[in-house]
């Protein structure tokens, strides 16, 4: 279920009506994962559904901190009637917007927020949120004193880190054991010789919690390697996770509605453009994703990657 | 300097050599390849660290850890291998360090003065001011050599080192090297020459040392000898023959070149080379012959119209490869930069440009096979040492070049072109040479010897043709030839 | 008399020559074998078959994207494009057997295909627009190869791969991994090529000194690009090995690899100057990283000191091999 | 009579040299005018006061960054620990003036010290343990700077920092920021070190010819130790520049800014072999990827079609210097 990347480029701003006013800028961590393409994909159908240009841009990686500012004010300073921002690292956006908001211009926060003068709102769920939840869901599935793993992304990524935070937290409270965290870089492959390795260790493990599900699924891969009956969660609802969870491989995945914030964000910014008053704090729901509601989920992904 | 040792592993290259150099003398060492005269005068300037023995220094014992000590006592050192900096301008070449400053320790450099200063030096030598300010890697290889010298006099040492500094030069450089060491001598400054050109040593030194593996055989003073007892020392036997020309019966043409334009000429070059000859190509420095070379053997882009012919059968050579299938062998001049893979062992070196000989049926190589037709060569060319695992870095230049030329002899060719063949190489060593290249006229090849060396043109080839300035001005039989005619058709008359 | 010494001296030489050998190539053995003591002292986990096979199958990508990589380093130059080639390989690869169902064989084919074509785009950048060096066409090439990765499916994952293509990632022989067994099986080849081949020694005498290989006839540009193209074919087959472990594709497989596969060649003894460098010395330069990487999970080392261990024991396995010259040296 | 023959041949080369040198210094400068011609045709809000300060401005990390990078490339080495001690550095700075609240100004001169000192350590590495390349020495202190940098706060930002500290990377004066007065005054002052100083004269020295530097008695091993910290210093600056721009500090900061800095130094003419390079080369091939980057981001390119593009404008640029160089010869 791929398409229509090629326009993502051509979609404004060539055609010279960039001059302002009826345009919406959205700013986000990076274009190249699908999170981040549902994002844009929400983002795209609100601009339709309401007729105005939406221009959705991000770096190539997560990582490219300073890029995502240098977007976000190459962006800003083609005045567009509102601009939508995920920032990467939160304070680093934070003098940007400052200047932005302060000559008049809407900002709104999607999926990751931070405090500045004159923010209008922000969109999402925190990930600690979303990591708390996902440590819930899983120690709804063991039992107390059960062995747990934590897998997190690139040390120093806040979301990530945010994630395992929260999972921590709530696995702790619950009674498990933690007997490892281990990196694995967002990365597939890496996060599978991870759990290859750490089960060398103890066979004895229950449940893992993975702050993506990129490396929910390697876990998964290395997990029935061992016919071990571990349970993983993982983090975003990637369609390849919910198909997993549907054919019982994965055991759930928080996901955090990127589409509805996408969609929310260009909604809520047009009604700031033309002075409607919005909350300074809108909650786009989290999805606890299991072989339950699975299929369903899936309809709704594939129905918006189309 | 006393009992100077120092070895290479268990390579034991000085075993305890004495020298002592007064000042206003050329003390000249002399030995075979390989003797240690590189690496004896390497741990007089600090470049090495002796394994034992003590140096003095005007009568004091000094501690000479790296160049700059030397440089600060006054010993100046223009090394065998060139030392430039491609990249810098010439007088910057010149200064290297020790550059001229406006002001203190941390002040910016005085261009202007070193400029001034490095003229001065250069017109020393003869050359043209103008040279100071390009860029050194612009210049021939020559003219490199040239600045090497430039630098140690700019240096006004109390003693320069020279190791084979003439060895790249051409008769008219060398004239101005020698009046220029003779300058220096008045002055009172004291020089080390080494020197494989028996008659420059007999022309310009006042005492001679000879080494013979690592020992020191005996000084004696240069005017009272006879060169040919120092051979004798230097090589344990006496030498029959300088030049050990032998004549054949001159053949059919074998090679011809038709049309052949060197670059930045517009006439185009003609000669050919019969079977049973030597043919010498003599010239200045920058002459062309390398770039003629080079241009026949495919490494340099030519003229389209020019031709080739081999038994006249004409041959396509677009690149090297081409000329080496159509049997053509280009021994090299610069032996380190185009000739040898440094750090890789004899043997390899030997195979590289016939690596498809020593294929079997599977299209593997056969190593074993490589070694003994390695070990053949080592032999054949006396290469020393005679081990084949030793990487090409770490034989004495003689034994570099040597390895070298086996290289081409490997290759089985029928055309042979030595560019300076002998640069560096010493006179038994010479000899081994010249008799290699009558063993391949004999057996059928054809020889053409470029070299810079006129006694050497003289003394081996039956046929010499000068060039001078791209262009071929005179093609002389030997019995007309003379230093005075093939000089003045360098020198574009 | 002369004569004699001369001889005695020379037989000193050959005899010391073999003892070097021998240690020449121990020495990154060396750094291997007190890293993995080290490692069985700490966990006793560590020294088990089954932890053992796990190594050799976690180090089998590393390990083919460095043998690829000994190739241009060899020739005094570097690979930067390998992680980006094995993104596009498998990204392509996906939609032929995936999302247009064709034949497995076909996919696999068209995955080495496009990894090989990849490093001969290279090859060709570096040698026909003579670019000064590989680390610029390279640099390109790993932009631009991420970038067609990223743009083929949108970004979107691919998984769902068929069975075999799988296999060689996935499967065992007994205890041994098939992706082990791959490794072991391209290193030998790799070893012939290198050792006993015409074009191999070409490599290693254009690392050495490219003017003077020119010179002895030998097409340097030709040897340039079949280097390129064998380092982009090793980054396909990497990637075919990561599909079979991870049954997925996804566009940014591959980021930061190419210093993993670097490390992994000059930990092994091979010198960026060129010319030198072996087969046997990659494969335990990518033991080393593996076993680390093993240690650092076992160990369940904190997350923020892995990777300052990680800086130091690339340095101090290539400073055991610094200590090993010099003595040999001596 | 030769004499007057090797006259004219001289004048000949001397006169050639003088256009040669023009035509060298106008070399990047002409892709440079390419690009933002093809930008100002393309985008009516490229060639506007506003976005050309924007670019001045979101260039000045990459420059500082890149004129560091230029030293150890004219020694024939290479840095690609830039991007972590650039982190180390504001880590430490931001845990001395935020955290702790100390002096400002205390925190800016460790900042500089912490990456000086980092780069010291590079130098030290290199020359003292004889590493045998300085991609060795650097990718190990990479990987031990992010690890530092992580561990200093367990990963955590650090934002807040004082005004005086934010100066540099946040203030004007007029229109034009701060940081790109910066950016020109170091540039300057790097420019007078290479050319007018011995040290800057001798790290062209040791690039062209290492063993030819040392016989000249230059101390080759305390040069390149110069080179290396001042490569961090840079990194150090070009944090303090960062932390101004957005506010704080975070472990993750310059990940694989290496790669820009080098792509700048080679766009600028320099090469990988040492000895070649100038400072107002690297400044334009700084420029060269920041209006590439701006450009891309004004027409609204897709980030992955943005990748492959750079990928191909490395490619090109450094072609267009080939192209030059190759006229130049004839
Ligand atoms: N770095 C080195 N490592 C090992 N052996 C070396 C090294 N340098 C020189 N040698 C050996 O030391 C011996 C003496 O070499 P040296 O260069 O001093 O000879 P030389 O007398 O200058 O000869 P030539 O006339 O050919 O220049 C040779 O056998 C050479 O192989
Ligand atoms: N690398 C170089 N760069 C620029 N000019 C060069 C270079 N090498 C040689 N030249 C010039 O090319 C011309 C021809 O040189 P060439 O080497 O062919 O002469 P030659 O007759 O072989 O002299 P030699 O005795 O030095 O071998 C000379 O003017 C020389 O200065
Ligand atoms: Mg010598
Ligand atoms: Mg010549």
């Amino acid at each position: 279920g791929c398409s229509g990347s090629g326009e993502t480029g051509g979609s404004s701003s060539g055609d010279s009506n960039g001059g302002g006013g009826e345009s919406v800028s959205v700013v986000l961590k990076t274009l190249s994962s699908p999170y981040w393409k549902y994002v844009e994909a929400g983002a795209k159908a609100a601009g339709e559904e309401f007729g105005v240009d939406v221009t959705v841009v991000g770096p190539a990686a997560e990582s490219e901190v300073i890029q995502q500012v240098n977007m976000l004010e190459d962006q800003v300073s083609q005045s567009p009637g509102a601009i939508l921002v995920a920032p990467s690292q939160p304070e680093t956006v934070v003098p940007v917007l400052e200047n932005a908001s302060s000559s008049g211009l809407p900002v709104l926060l999607i999926d990751t927020d931070v405090e500045f003068e004159g923010k209008t709102t922000f969109i999402g769920t925190e990930n600690f949120t979303a990591g708390q939840e996902g440590g819930k869901l899983l120690a709804s599935m063991l039992e107390k004193g059960d062995k747990v793993v934590l897998i997190s992304g690139a040390l120093g990524n806040p979301a990530t880190d945010e994630r395992i935070k929260g999972a921590k937290e709530a696995l702790e409270a619950a009674g498990m054991e933690v007997v490892a965290e281990q990196p694995a870089d967002s990365d597939k492959a890496k996060a599978m010789s991870v759990m290859e390795n750490i089960l060398q260790n103890d066979k004895d493990i229950k449940g893992v919690f993975a702050a993506n599900d990129d490396m929910a699924i390697g876990v998964l891969r290395a997990v029935q390697a061992e016919n071990l009956d571990v349970k993983v969660i993982g983090t975003d609802g990637t369609e390849e996770a919910v198909q997993s969870i549907l054919d019982g491989k994965l055991a759930g995945t928080i996901a955090q509605s990127p589409y509805n914030m996408g969609y929310q964000g260009v909604e809520n910014a047009l009604k700031v453009m033309k002075g409607e008053s919005i909350d300074e704090r809108i909650d786009a729901g989290i999805d606890i994703i299991t072989k339950e509601n699975a299929q369903e989920q899936l309809d709704f992904l594939k129905s918006i990657s189309e | 300097m006393k009992g100077i040792k120092k070895s290479f592993g268990s390579n034991h290259v000085l075993k305890g050599i004495d020298l002592d150099v007064k000042a206003a003398e050329v003390h000249v060492l002399l030995g075979e390849n390989g003797a240690g005269k590189s690496t004896f005068i390497k741990i007089l300037t600090g470049a090495y660290e002796k394994d034992a023995g003590e140096i003095y220094w005007e009568g004091e014992k000094v501690q000479l850890n790296n160049p700059i000590d030397a440089m600060n006592l006054g010993i100046a050192t223009i090394y065998q291998e060139l030392n430039v900096i491609p990249e810098l301008k010439v007088y910057e070449n010149i200064f290297l360090g020790r550059e001229l400053k406006q002001g203190g320790k941390f002040s910016m450099l005085d261009r202007k003065a070193m400029i001034t200063e490095a003229k001065r030096c250069l017109s020393l030598l003869g050359q043209k001011t103008e040279l100071a300010e390009m860029e050194l890697g612009e210049l021939g290889i020559g003219q490199q050599q040239l600045v090497e010298i430039a630098k140690a006099l700019a240096l006004d040492a109390k003693l320069i080192i020279m190791d084979e500094p003439t060895s790249s030069l051409s008769a008219q450089e060398v004239e101005q090297l020698y009046s220029c060491v003779e300058g220096l001598v008045e002055k009172g400054i004291a020089i080390v020459f080494i020197s494989h050109r028996l008659e420059e040593i007999k022309r310009m030194g006042n005492r001679i040392t000879i080494l013979r593996d690592g020992y020191k055989i005996d000084t004696l003073p240069v005017k009272d000898t006879d060169p040919d007892y120092w051979i004798e020392l230097m090589v344990g036997r006496s030498l029959d023959e300088k030049f050990p020309k032998q004549s054949f019966t001159l053949g059919e043409e074998g090679f011809r070149i038709e049309n052949m334009l060197v670059e930045g000429t517009e006439q185009p070059v003609n000669f050919s080379v019969n079977y049973g000859e030597i043919v010498g190509f003599s010239g200045l420095v920058g002459a062309g012959r390398t770039e003629l070379a080079r241009a026949i053997f495919g490494a340099d882009p030519r003229n389209k119209d020019a031709k080739i012919l081999i038994d006249g059968q004409e041959v396509q050579i677009k690149n090297p490869r081409d000329a080496i299938d159509a049997g053509i062998a280009f021994i090299t001049e610069d032996r380190k930069s185009e000739g040898l893979l440094l750090d890789q062992a004899a043997d390899i070196n030997i195979a590289l440009a016939n690596m498809k000989g020593f294929q079997n049926k599977a299209k593997l190589i056969n190593l074993k096979d490589i070694r003994a037709k390695a070990e053949e060569y080592i032999k054949e060319l006396q290469i020393r040492p005679n081990n084949i695992e030793l990487h090409a870095r770490n034989f004495s230049g003689g034994n570099q070049q040597k390895v070298v030329i086996a290289k081409w002899l490997c290759t089985q060719a029928k055309v042979f072109i030595f560019d300076e063949p002998t640069r560096g190489i010493d006179v038994g060593a010479k000899v081994e040479v010249y008799r290699l290249m009558n063993q391949l006229v004999e057996n059928g090849s054809i020889v053409m010897m470029i070299s810079s060396d006129l006694p050497e043109i003289l003394g081996m080839c039956d046929r010499v043709y000068v060039m001078s300035e791209g262009k071929i001005t005179a093609n002389l039989p030997i019995h007309e030839a003379s230093q005075e005619r093939i000089m003045k058709a360098a020198t574009g008359g | 008399m002369s004569q004699i010494i001369v001889d005695k001296k020379q037989e000193n030489i050959t005899e010391k020559k073999t003892i070097k050998t021998y240690l020449a190539k121990l020495a990154p053995l060396l750094a291997l074998i007190l890293l993995s003591g080290i490692l069985t002292f700490l966990s006793d986990k560590f020294l088990t078959v089954n932890n053992l096979m796990n190594i050799a199958r976690q180090s089998s990508i590393n390990a083919l994207l460095a043998i690829g990589m000994l190739l241009p380093i060899l020739t005094a130059g570097i690979d930067l494009s390998v992680g980006s080639i094995l993104a596009v390989s498998i990204m392509i690869m996906g939609i032929v057997s995936v999302s247009m169902s064709l034949n497995p064989v076909l996919g696999i084919i068209v995955c080495l295909a496009v990894g090989a074509g990849f490093g001969l785009l290279n090859g060709v950048l570096l040698t026909k627009l003579r670019l000064p060096h590989p680390f610029i066409s390279t640099l390109g090439t790993q932009f631009i190869g991420r970038g067609i990765a990223l743009l083929v499916t949108a970004a979107a994952p691919i998984a769902g791969f068929p069975y075999i293509i799988q296999f060689v990632g996935r499967e065992f022989v007994g205890p041994i991994p098939v992706s082990f067994i791959l490794v072991i099986f391209v290193y030998v080849v790799m070893h012939i090529f290198l050792t006993r081949t015409q074009t191999g020694r070409y490599i290693y005498a254009i690392g050495g000194n490219p003017e003077a290989a020119r010179l002895s006839g030998i097409k340097v540009d030709r040897v340039l690009i079949i280097v390129y193209t064998i380092s982009g074919f090793m980054a396909g087959l990497a990637g075919l090995v990561m599909v079979g472990r991870v049954n997925s594709a996804f566009p940014l497989a591959g980021v930061t690899y190419e210093l993993d596969a670097i490390a992994a060649v000059i930990i092994g003894g091979a010198s960026f100057l060129g010319g030198v460098g072996t087969v046997a010395g990659t494969l335990i330069g990518a033991m080393i990283i593996a076993v680390l990487r093993n240690g650092l999970n076992l160990l369940n080392v904190s997350a923020d000191s892995q990777m300052a261990l990680i800086g130091v024991v690339i340095i101090a396995a290539v400073y055991v091999d610094v200590l090993r010259q010099r003595k040999k040296r001596k």
